[in-house]
């Protein structure tokens, strides 16, 4: 008991750390941006219409009272610490007023359901597969399936989502290509909708799935067809324990241990992904959301959106890491 | 093991179904033959429920909010008009100025009502520029702060503007063209409390349509025409056509094509010019503003190698002009447009009625004119580039080229410089330049390095014949290269972080001489500090007196006074003796129409009433001509 | 080592395939060097031609030779690939091997260090960098940036290796015989390491190969450089998918996937050979 | 007396293909025996003398590289024949446990790391008892009693117990069905003298109460001695000796035997036995002939060309050596 206590602590130690870092590394370089919210407002709204430059002069100033984007790095990074630990970052300057938590959690819902759907379908099915193959290791079909999942796991998650594109938008034009949910629908739990919004995640959750599953199917095979050549197991197969028994309570509860490991070291790399795919197939989570943010040089939008994903994913991190003693008895202090 | 790889077949084949059989229909709750599905060039709106527009930059604007929802005083067509170039709108007649321009009356239509039924007045006016006088920070706060001294009126239909100094042009402060400043409804932001914070959501319309419903992640926006839609400024026009307009986000240039192909998209504001061609070739019921080739509407925009003419190699005329004269004018309008440019060797853009004010009786002069390299004088004019590209074009394309010289004048524009790398060698030599190997030196012996500053995805013609330009100078010698500044390009043209931009220095009303537009802020008191912000629009920062001279002049005159052409020419000249920045084409921009749904788009040959390039607030007039498909 | 490649090349089927995969690959690359046209220049050549005879590939719409582009993009994209490899292997290294030799505190810091930067999304990260350093962000620039986010998960396998290394009787030799860490961990551990080494890099340019391309393609890169992303980009541009310049994008993507597989083919059968219980955990962002 | 399992003429070789050089190790080669009913049946050799593989072979636990070159096993379990490797896997796997049961080398890592023991006992036995689980756990624990193990153990995970706790968990396991059979290998290495004690105590009390018959494997003679009815000694792959274990320590005929006898420190007995020169063959390449004779005292002539043939040298003891009947197999 103490020692599960000892490794939580570490655990949320390194969760502490992580985001600590995450947050320089983001304060950091958002700040040392040469972009100036102010230029830009300025130059968005006086783009085309006929404004006189002293007009523009005056406008500026006003501007940069409004912003406050005046004062020195360290208030600003004082305020910023602030706004993290209430997790408000005030307004966004690309649409101000606004406050960009408010952008932030319009978006975040689609990446995170997103998320979820393909890292569950591409974990579960990949393990599920892997086991299969490294336990049953002369069957065909399995054998196919490994040969094709290895064949996507290398491709980057741009070029598969550009080539699922040019297939379903183009050549076979069946699947939608962009957005989140059918234009003009109500939301809400009605069958429509849901149906409405499955339909248009089926594209990027392929995506998804299909760059992730190779890996996990890999690394569960390797892992299956080293244990099945434990003791345990050749003991539990001489005690005549049924073949689905021992292929589920043996091999794959065993191998499932480091393959959790695996789940929360890769999260942030399918995050990546995810930003990615939303921006391929104009999806309205926050990777579009980021996106524009740094067009924008909306800095308090992009401090944010990048605040709260590396917090999601640490925090992601962190739960498996809790729910991973449950899984391996063993548990100490890594 | 067998059962369990069925399972997962299973699985995938739902999930192919969940996505392919349920096809559904694109909007729900709208019939698809009242509605028309327009591309909002703005993309995504990050803050999607605001629609308070007189707050700088918050929410969408092309998002149907000011082409449908919006009004002001006068519009100025960029094309030919219903009935003229101008456009009464609110107000009853054109503005009336005292003479010596410091004070300006406007008399108000009757009659006309905002969408909750209040009756709009002098009042919602008043209000309007009060407002802007009283906070900083608003759109138009500044214009209004440096020109209003007072407003009055008179009676519930008259507004007299009592002005701070003399100014013959402040009525283009209402004028649409793309924009202008919009009236507020008083009797909502009076109860509204700060101005600035206030999201005016839902918003209340003063045009012919109001809103039906948004999306909250800021992808479309649908409007639904007003049930009393006679008691606005439209209804002389008649009954605007579709019942619903939705203003979407269509992704990138080709998902565009493929939407409008599949008939789920009725206007492309802009593609590229590939996509144009397969949809003219693939979608039998796609139509642009040329029949034929090509196609694009010219924007009354002059793109342009804007050069830094603070940036110490460029503050001299004749390396200005030796750059001019590598450009071969031919290759950068294939390289951007597939041929499909109209292009302008003069400061001002081929499009509208400029054509006969300036392009056509300038010409003779273009061709006496001469420039002196130093060791000889040269006749840089090419009266026959535009004819030379409409033969190069017709093998290819065949019939849809014209042959009347006024049609490819119209169509691909007149002459220009003709490129004369002897000439560019003597003028760069004289500027104490020397080619050393096949590498260009500056005078104080370093590489001539030029980088020229592109939008990259964000506009890809121009980016495109920033590339071609740069091959071109580097083919010469000279160190050059593209950079993109995606996203930043606006703000870096105002910083002038740049050795040369393609860009726009040059916007005008299109469809009037007037070239007030753009020319006012050419004037040396407005040119920033080197490394300051320089306003918009001489973001060549070029100064010279005789431009002071034409400016200060056309200050003085009214806004339809024919001495105003007379000025504009004397500017054309001067600009094309001193190249502060080379112009090169007209902004095209590949607005394509589907007429499945709708007919009765604007388009060149036989109905130039308004400009289609849906994100211009001139638009309005587009959807009294527009009919459903019998 | 060359008897060991040879085994593997007779013996391993994937080894096999990885090498001649990548073979063609380089051959590509190599050709660029002999290429008629200097690929900053647009319109040398007719635009928008099918493959077929003289243009083996079609040509773009910027009349450009697809072939040609293409040798000249896989070359910069693997140029690319190596430098990022060679880069964040000297931090993975460095850092794996001090870490499992030194253990206690040190280890437990740099793995700290190490598990933030695993975990941490790099793609927001990155793409904040490229707005920082804009036109400055040349390639190699970019190399830079992207080693110093993706050394972290080699270098915890290093150090794996690095700790079952320490346990061994020859290291407490070179210590008790005096030997200084440094020399330690170059002479007697490096070799050990070796084999991983290298499979790691094979995944490692892979990834940044990934990254290249993603990044050039939402145009977050120096377009003026050939790579395959700069490609697909310029394809997209002049939206080629739409207007059946289908060549102009399906080659590229054709190539890079099959290095990608050729470089991941190595890498498997490579860890096959050092080391059964290898596993891959990471996916290419 | 009848035979529980008639191994006859079973070759078993481990066969690596590293980069196609082919490799057969000859781990078990040509080797008969039968162990009757209610019999401790010991079998000896130094290590890597191919014993272990043996009894893997005989217990049909066999991975590849290992693999049955020829011969059979065949088991007779109340009447009821069984040829192991002619009959497929599922009714190999109908005796196991039941009948047949294994006590593993190194007992370890038998149990499921990440279950607890609990577990392992329902897995192994409950389809064999089919009592109701209630009755079942009684039985578990009271057949742990036997072994000394608190009904705690089951709640256990096997990280949490001791290695003899662990061993005889894994006793407890192999014996809760009574089988008629038990295969134990080496059950009592890596366990300190005192628990080894304890642990063969036990082992022998099960059996008896059992009577079942039991196939112990160990290099130590000295357990051989104590424990077995019978025993078999091996070298170098193949079966030379084997008799009443009272016969062969009283009178090994075989010369290895009589080696390994030797080298038993005895009380009283003060002479320095003088080590055997030479290590086991490599059983890739064994030497031809006489597989021992490179190391034998007595090697003559004849042991260079011809392998001597295993037969009775005296009623129920068996011995292959031509020092001791000069017949040779071609």
């Amino acid at each position: 008991m103490r020692a599960y206590a000892a490794y939580l602590l570490h655990r949320f130690g390194q969760f502490l750390l992580v985001v600590f870092i995450g947050m320089n590394i983001a304060f950091v370089v958002t700040h040392a941006t040469p972009i100036d919210p102010v230029e830009q407002s300025i130059a968005a709204a006086t783009a085309f219409g006929s404004t006189s430059p002293e007009a523009i002069a005056m406008m500026r100033q006003s501007l940069r009272e409004l912003y406050g984007v005046q004062g020195g790095l360290w208030p600003q990074y004082a305020s910023f610490w602030k706004r993290v630990l209430v997790l408000d970052f005030g307004p966004s300057l690309s649409a101000f007023p606004t406050p960009v938590s408010a952008l932030i959690w319009r978006a975040l819902p689609w990446t995170v359901g997103l998320l979820i759907v393909s890292t569950t379908i591409t974990w579960v099915l990949g393990n599920l597969l892997g086991g299969l193959a490294g336990y049953l290791r002369d069957n065909r079909s399995l054998r196919v399936t490994g040969l094709v999942l290895m064949g996507f796991h290398p491709i980057p998650y741009y070029i598969v989502a550009l080539l699922l594109l040019i297939v379903f938008g183009h050549l076979w034009p069946v699947l939608p290509i962009t957005g989140g949910a059918q234009m003009n629908m109500a939301r809400g739990w009605s069958p429509e909708f849901v149906l409405s919004v499955l339909q248009h995640s089926v594209l990027p959750v392929l995506s998804l799935v299909l760059v992730g599953l190779g890996g996990w199917f890999m690394g569960m095979r390797s892992l299956v067809s080293n244990i099945v050549s434990e003791d345990y197991v050749v003991y539990a197969e001489l005690g005549g324990v049924a073949r689905g028994r021992i292929l589920r309570s043996y091999v794959m509860r065993n191998a499932l241990v480091p393959q959790v490991t695996g789940l929360a070291m890769s999260l942030g790399g399918i995050f990546n992904g995810a930003i990615i795919t939303e921006q391929v197939f104009g999806y309205p989570g926050i990777g579009a959301l980021l996106i524009s943010a740094v067009h924008a040089g909306d800095y308090s939008l992009v401090l944010g959106l990048t605040t709260v994903s590396i917090v999601a994913v640490s925090v992601a991190v962190l739960a498996i890491d809790m729910l991973y003693p449950l899984l391996d008895p063993r548990v100490k202090v890594a | 093991m067998k059962r369990v790889l069925k399972g997962l077949l299973f699985g995938a084949l739902m999930l192919s179904i969940v996505g392919s059989v349920v096809a559904q229909e694109l909007i729900s709750n709208v019939p698809r033959k009242e509605t028309l599905i327009v591309e909002n060039p703005e993309g995504t709106i990050k803050n999607a429920g605001w629609f308070n527009i007189w707050a700088i930059n918050a929410g969408g604007q092309s998002t149907g909010l000011h082409q449908l929802a919006m009004d002001t005083f006068w519009y100025i067509d960029p094309n030919k008009g219903i009935d003229g170039v101008w456009d009464n709108s609110l107000a009853s007649e054109k503005p009336i100025y005292n003479k010596d321009f410091t004070e300006m009356t406007v008399k108000l239509r009757k009659g006309i009502y905002w969408s909750d039924g209040v009756e709009f007045s002098a009042a919602d006016v008043l209000y309007t520029v009060q407002t802007h006088l009283d906070t900083k920070g608003l759109r138009w706060s500044a214009p209004i702060q440096i020109n209003v001294a007072s407003i009055s009126a008179p009676d519930p239909y008259t507004a007299v503007f009592k002005l701070k100094k003399a100014n013959s042009r402040f009525h283009a402060l209402f004028t649409v063209r793309w924009n202008a400043m919009w009236m507020m409804p008083k009797h909502i932001f009076e109860k509204a409390g700060d101005p600035l914070k206030f999201a005016f959501n839902p918003p209340v319309s003063l045009g012919a349509y109001v809103l039906n419903s948004f999306d909250a992640n800021g992808k479309w926006f649908i409007w639904q025409r007003r049930e009393d839609w006679q008691r606005t400024t439209l209804a002389r026009f008649g009954q605007p056509g579709p019942k619903y307009v939705a203003y979407v986000d269509a992704g990138p240039p080709d998902k565009r094509v493929i939407a409008q192909m599949n008939h789920q998209l009725d206007i492309i504001h802009d593609t590229s010019p590939e996509g144009m061609f397969t949809l003219a070739k693939q979608s039998r019921l796609s139509r642009a503003w040329f029949a034929g080739f090509p196609y694009a509407h010219p924007d009354p925009t002059l793109a342009a190698v804007i050069f830094n003419t603070q940036n110490e190699l460029l503050k001299n005329r004749d390396v200005r002009w030796a750059l001019a004269l590598l450009i071969d004018i031919k290759a950068v309008s294939m390289a951007a447009y597939r041929g499909a440019a109209t292009i302008s060797a003069i400061g001002v853009p081929p499009t509208g009625t400029h054509a006969e004010y300036y392009h056509r009786p300038i010409e003779p002069w273009l061709k006496s004119f001469e420039i002196d390299t130093g060791k000889h004088k040269i006749k840089p004019y090419d009266s026959t580039v535009g004819k030379q590209i409409a033969d190069s074009l017709r093998p290819s394309l065949g019939i849809q080229i014209p042959d009347k010289p006024e049609d490819i004048a119209k169509a691909f524009g007149m002459g220009w410089w003709k490129p004369d790398p002897q000439a560019a060698t003597e003028l760069l030599e004289k500027a104490g330049f020397k080619k050393v190997g096949s590498q260009w030196m500056t005078p104080d012996g370093k590489p001539f390095v030029m980088k020229i500053t592109v939008e990259g995805e964000g506009r890809p013609v121009m980016t495109r014949a920033g590339s071609m330009v740069a091959q071109q100078w580097r083919q010469f010698g000279i160190e050059a290269s593209t950079v993109v500044a995606q996203g930043t390009l606006l703000e870096r043209r105002a910083a002038g972080d740049f050795d040369a931009i393609i860009s726009w220095s040059v916007e005008t009303w299109g469809g009037h001489p007037d070239l007030s537009f753009f020319l006012d802020s050419w004037h040396s008191q407005f040119v920033a500090e080197p490394g300051k912000p320089q306003p918009l629009r001489n973001w060549q920062r070029w100064a010279h007196p005789e431009l002071d001279k034409i400016i200060e002049q056309v200050r003085g005159i009214g806004f339809d006074d024919p001495k105003g052409i007379e000025l504009g020419r004397e500017y054309v000249k001067l600009v094309a003796r001193e190249m502060p920045s080379i112009p090169l084409m007209s902004y095209n921009v590949f607005t394509v129409m589907d007429e499945t749904y709708w007919t009765g788009y604007p388009n060149a040959a036989t109905a130039p009433y308004t400009d289609p390039v849906p994100n211009w607030g001139n638009t309005k007039y587009m959807m009294v001509k527009l009919r459903p498909r019998q | 080592m060359w008897t060991v490649v040879r085994d593997l090349l007779r013996h391993n089927r994937g080894f096999a395939w990885g090498v001649f995969l990548l073979g063609f690959v380089l051959l590509i690359a190599a050709l660029s060097f002999v290429s008629p046209y200097n690929p900053l220049d647009s319109y040398v050549v007719p635009p928008d031609m099918p493959p077929g005879w003289p243009h083996l590939l079609g040509t773009t719409s910027r009349g450009q030779d697809v072939f040609w582009m293409l040798s000249f993009a896989i070359r910069n994209t693997l140029a690319f690939g190596l430098l990022v490899a060679l880069i964040s292997r000297l931090l993975s290294l460095t850092i794996g091997l001090v870490a499992g030799y030194a253990g206690g505190w040190v280890d437990r810091v740099l793995m700290s260090i190490n598990d933030t930067f695993i975990v941490i999304p790099l793609f927001p990260i990155l793409v904040l960098f490229y707005f920082v350093m804009r036109d400055n962000m040349s390639w190699v620039a970019l190399a830079g940036v992207v080693a110093c986010l993706g050394w972290a998960y080699d270098a915890r396998l290093i150090r794996s290796v690095a700790m079952s290394l320490r346990t061994r009787e020859f290291t407490e030799t070179s210590i008790f015989s005096g030997m200084s860490m440094s020399r330690i961990l170059v002479e007697e551990h490096l070799p050990y390491v070796m084999p991983i080494v290298f499979s790691t890099t094979m995944n490692n340019i892979n990834w940044s190969i990934g990254l290249e391309v993603t990044l050039s393609v939402l145009g977050f890169t120096d377009i003026n450089t050939p790579t395959i992303g700069s490609m697909i980009y310029w394809a997209n541009q002049h939206t080629a998918m739409v207007a059946g310049v289908w060549w102009w994008i399906a080659f590229p993507v054709a190539l890079v996937i099959m290095t990608f597989i050729g470089l991941f083919l190595l890498a498997v059968s490579m860890n096959e050979f050092i080391d059964p219980r290898s596993r891959f955990g990471r996916g290419p962002t | 007396m009848t035979a529980v399992v008639q191994v006859s003429k079973l070759r078993a070789y481990y066969q690596t293909n590293q980069f196609g050089v082919q490799r057969d190790v000859r781990a078990v080669d040509d080797v008969s025996l039968q162990v009757q009913s209610n019999e401790i049946y010991g079998l000896a050799g130094e290590s890597s003398c191919g014993k272990s593989t043996l009894i893997k072979t005989i217990a049909g636990a066999i991975r590849p590289p290992l693999a049955v070159q020829g011969g059979s096993v065949v088991f007779n379990f109340g009447g009821r024949e069984l040829d192991l490797y002619a009959s497929g896997p599922e009714a190999a796997a109908a005796i196991r446990w039941k009948h047949l049961s294994y006590v593993m080398q190194g007992s370890m890592g038998v149990l499921n790391p990440v279950r607890r023991v609990r577990h392992s006992f329902v897995d192994f036995a409950f389809r064999h008892i089919a009592k109701p689980m209630p009755q079942f756990m009684d039985i578990v624990t009271a057949h742990l009693a036997r072994v000394h193990l608190g009904a705690e153990v089951l709640q256990a995970y096997p990280h949490e117990l001791s290695g003899g706790m662990r061993q005889r968990v894994a006793i407890a396991l192999a014996t809760v069905c009574k089988p008629d059979l038990i295969i134990a290998d080496e059950p009592t290495t890596a366990l300190d003298v005192i628990v080894q004690k304890g642990v063969l105590g036990m082992i022998r009390e099960v059996q008896r109460e059992l009577k079942s018959s039991l196939i112990l494997v160990t290099h130590d003679m000295a357990v051989h001695a104590n424990l077995c009815d019978r025993l078999g000694v091996m070298y170098a792959g193949r079966l030379i000796e084997e008799g009443a274990t009272r016969d062969i320590f009283s009178r090994p005929r075989h010369p290895y035997t009589a080696h390994l006898i030797a080298s038993l420190p005895r009380i009283g007995h003060t002479a320095t036995i003088k080590a055997l020169d030479g290590a086991p063959p490599n059983l890739a390449d064994p030497p031809a002939g006489c597989r021992f004779h490179p190391r034998c005292p007595l090697a003559m002539d004849v042991c260079k060309q011809q392998a001597p043939a295993f037969v009775e040298a005296a009623p129920g003891h068996r011995v292959a050596c031509f020092a001791v009947n000069p017949v040779g197999v071609m």
